[in-house]
């Protein structure tokens, strides 16, 4: 295994220690729940937001805390659900008089950790909610009855629901916003090669030099099926088809585009799969209205990409559009 | 009958075999699943061990809920809810027990089982732990019936519960991680069953130098 | 090779139309110059700053294009300079009666080019001035005399002059800002794997598993050595060392450190290299006042990182604070 | 004595060879460089054979002009401004000839060689193609000297070319990319040199059936 890693079990502690050493002003590390916050959090006059996961996925999710996004992020190891004390702990320690709002991908142990935590919480007179997303579209068979589960998408209800709740929205309106974004969200992605966990020091599997695996979730997992390389229009156009047809996306549609590198892949990359992304849909008649390319939810180091789109409304947009300010800045 | 001294060698060998086939158990995960399972049980039980002392031993029931606390709060992933609602779920049933009878030990893990199943939403045959677990408390209650000693009841366990792992591997994966690659997940082990299966083989292998009152 | 890409040599085509797909109200595509311009460019109330070099670097340089950076980048094909052709309609395009600064990373390819279009273009009556950026302590060895390369660092001579000339700085002043940053920042940069241009399809050198080249300049090839993988805290010394002891660096100073990954590395890994860069010029009194933690400039899917210090005033941290718009965005 | 069509079929030799060989010469570009030098040929000497045609064909030295510039202006990295002031260089001393005698031809190889290294501020025993141009002008001036045929010094000359390509290996790079890596670049020829070799042994080994009158 060749990373920048000291011992792999503190992975992902020196990893929010460094985050929190960069930006001393916006962020705060809690190193005993593993925790990064805002230094302003919890503030009474806004819903805390949260999102709790696995690690692994960076940015997302303690990259996405600050003003206008997350309040604060309670990441598990890399790629397991934090520990249900961790996640009581944060809800505690964010609790504000508005309310806090959980946010999960759905995935099962991420699940059982925040309803745990939420019972707990609830019973302790924390206002607490919690919204999972399930944007991915390549878990669509019904005899998978765990449904589906949440990836790159849940990029666009933290934005929306950061928005929104820094406008002062209550706990309710802010639940109402991030479950219509999700609703309107929809994800699919590949991968050109596995990843390598530090805790494993080997890929999660073997890849052929020209294999792909379809429909991965953000865990390293392998996908829904095995295929060869094609050029990457038709990479595109493998995503592309299902996560239209999903909900569907129609002519005359106004949507995000977001064309995301799971870890590996550089933007040059990404760039062209959206070329082709966006030609595809103007052919259907669906208009990008908002672009996003760039590494928003990854899967360590593996190479690939996912694509989301959103349908967007004058509300949605207009949360979109609003001012965030997070640790993964440029200058 | 068992007392606190083997509940104790009990937990401290589930804990043990964690800790020790933390890579083995992770790559038994990272065929269909994401890798974590065997990484996610060693750091939680590692903290077992190192907590050990401190538990309260009042009774058996305590001691147990002390140790589903640790697991639950400190286990990421889905074991953390899965197996420390099982502790939790068999410290109710040995409610106010000092002594556990082998009826008493079956309830337990009858309970533990429907416990899992309410957490994780989960059926035999779904392709989990469960699938060793089942199989493994009907070996003991088969055996109790027939009245053997407990070292022949332990090792009946570990034996229907190996056997138990192995028949997971035609089966196709409907909960957890796995269950996202679909009929990918034909042909391998599930990594929970096969991780029951080796702790009670541990446990059956240690049994008579377990120590402690019989 | 598994990359998304359709004909390898329509790979910086597709990328940059990708991009002004991405950017419609910002970015220009000038498909017959493959270059990348504002859509207000030229201005003439401000001097126009264009970055020239190969492609392959992303988002360096073509994705630094917006308010307050570049007016107008200029890539070759992948590693490999503009030709001179480009380089002089780049300049026409761009030119503005504040006059055009052409930065160029200092490789042989890119100062020939760049000297023979300044040539033309000075006899054309353009007012331009060329910065040859040249930040990388790997090349110190006087018996190689083709000089420094401009690796990483040129981010901080972009920002620094991008901000100049938006506030309307001369184009001597510009000059001189840019000289002024470019002597103050040191660079140095390792790689944990080869990369794989797509026209080749194949990694520029095989790297054990086990092996590390260190002192890689931005076009994959090969380091100064090779050396045996380390833990994290350690490959950052490696780089520590050279950069600080270069200027030399010293207690009292404040400065930039930036920590780029270049193209295969994810973002978790780049923090724990940053916590611990952080933490050892803490200890050597130097106060790190502000920090870059990402991909700024790369080598395709090359994994590994470099290490950049920029030694601060109140004039040159006053210009890196200044805003800036750009395709490298998150939202 | 060689007149506009030899030349012609010298430059379009070059162009062929360049397109043809894009692979082998990125991958000896890529030992110590950067891999690019094949690609960056290839594509633009395609440019030369697409307007093949279109080139103003006045003398000699027009068209080498012409071809000059297409060259500079379209092949990107070092080997634009490297090849292309080669052909501007040797084009100079062509001036106003449509025949040109083998002095003349050794007179523009000698003005191309310090017009690169004026271009690239190198010198001989750097590392660069230049080692291998050198040699085969020294190569040429001799067997005119000696008085042998047109056919025979071009077969001397890619003979030279190619002896002297190889002897960069020991060479350690002291310009271009390769120069970077120092001490390493030591063991494998250099790109430009044996791409040098390559095209004085096409045009070596068709000079006799290259058409067009002798
Ligand atoms: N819903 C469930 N109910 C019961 N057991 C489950 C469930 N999902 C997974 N498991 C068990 O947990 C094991 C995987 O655990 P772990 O790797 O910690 O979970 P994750 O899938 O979150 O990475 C599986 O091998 C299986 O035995
Ligand atoms: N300064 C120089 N002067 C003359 N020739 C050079 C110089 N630098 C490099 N070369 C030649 O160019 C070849 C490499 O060309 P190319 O790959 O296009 O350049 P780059 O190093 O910019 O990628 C080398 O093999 C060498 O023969
Ligand atoms: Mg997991
Ligand atoms: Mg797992
Ligand atoms: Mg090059
Ligand atoms: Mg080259």
């Amino acid at each position: 295994m060749k990373k920048i890693v000291n011992d792999p079990q503190r992975f992902v502690p020196e990893m929010l220690e460094g985050l929190a050493l960069a930006n001393p002003d916006s962020l705060r590390y809690v190193p005993e729940y593993n925790l990064i916050m805002r230094t302003d959090a919890p503030r009474d006059d806004k819903v805390s937001i949260v999102q709790g996961s696995g690690s692994g996925h960076e940015p997302a999710h303690v990259m996405a805390v600050g003003k206008g996004m997350l309040d604060a992020a309670c990441p598990g190891d890399v790629f397991s659900a934090p520990p249900m004390d961790y996640v009581y702990e944060t809800t505690k320690l964010v609790n504000s008089s508005k309310g806090v709002l959980l946010l999960v991908n759905n995935y099962t142990g991420d699940r059982m950790a925040f309803d745990m935590a939420q019972e707990m919480s609830l019973a302790d007179g924390v206002n607490v909610k919690t919204l999972f997303i399930d944007d991915d579209v390549a878990v669509q068979d019904s005899t998978w009855t765990v449904g589906r589960r949440g990836v790159a998408g849940n990029f666009f209800v933290i934005k929306a629901v950061g928005a929104a709740s820094e406008a002062g929205a209550d706990l309710d309106e802010v639940m109402r916003i991030g479950e219509k974004v999700n609703s309107m969200t929809r994800t699919m992605g590949l991968a050109l090669t596995a990843c390598t966990p530090p805790a494993k020091g080997s890929p999660l599997f073997e890849l052929g030099d020209d294999e792909i695996e379809i429909g991965v979730g953000i865990h390293g997992e392998p996908g829904r099926r095995r295929a060869k390389i094609m050029p990457g229009d038709e990479l595109v156009d493998t995503l592309l088809e299902p996560v239209v047809g999903d909900l569907p996306f129609e002519s005359g549609d106004r949507v995000a585009l977001m064309i995301n590198g799971l870890g590996g892949t550089p933007i040059s990359e990404l760039y062209i799969a959206y070329r082709h992304a966006h030609k595809q849909l103007a052919e259907k008649g669906i208009t990008v209205a908002k672009s996003y390319v760039g590494e928003y939810c990854t899967s360590l180091d593996m190479a690939g990409f996912s694509l989301t789109l959103v349908k967007l409304d004058d509300e949605i947009e207009g949360l979109l559009d609003a001012p965030a300010e997070i640790g993964m800045r440029i200058f | 009958m068992t007392n606190m001294s083997d509940v104790e060698f009990v937990v401290r060998t589930i804990a043990q075999t964690a800790v020790d086939n933390e890579k083995y158990f992770g790559d038994l995960d990272a065929v269909v699943g994401d890798g974590d399972f065997g990484y996610s049980l060693a750091r939680g039980f590692e903290i077992v061990l190192k907590d050990w002392d401190s538990y309260d031993r009042t009774d058996i029931s305590t001691f147990l809920s002390k140790v589903a606390i640790t697991i639950t709060g400190r286990i990421g992933g889905t074991s953390g809810p899965i197996w420390g609602t099982a502790f939790l779920r068999a410290a109710a049933v040995a409610k106010g027990k000092t002594d556990i009878t082998g009826d008493d030990a079956v309830a337990m893990l009858r309970s533990a089982i429907t416990g899992i199943m309410a957490r994780g939403n989960a059926e035999l045959g779904d392709k989990t732990l469960l699938d060793a677990l089942a199989p493994l408390t009907d070996a003991i209650e088969a055996e109790l019936i027939a009245g053997t000693t407990t070292s022949e009841i332990v090792s009946a366990a570990a034996e229907a519960a190996r056997a138990a792992a192995e028949a997971t591997t035609p089966m196709i994966a409907r909960r957890g991680r796995a269950s996202y690659t679909g009929e990918r997940s034909i042909g391998s082990p599930d990594a929970g069953a096969v991780a029951v299966a080796v702790i009670l083989e541990a446990i059956a292998s240690n049994w008579d130098s377990r120590g402690g009152p019989r």
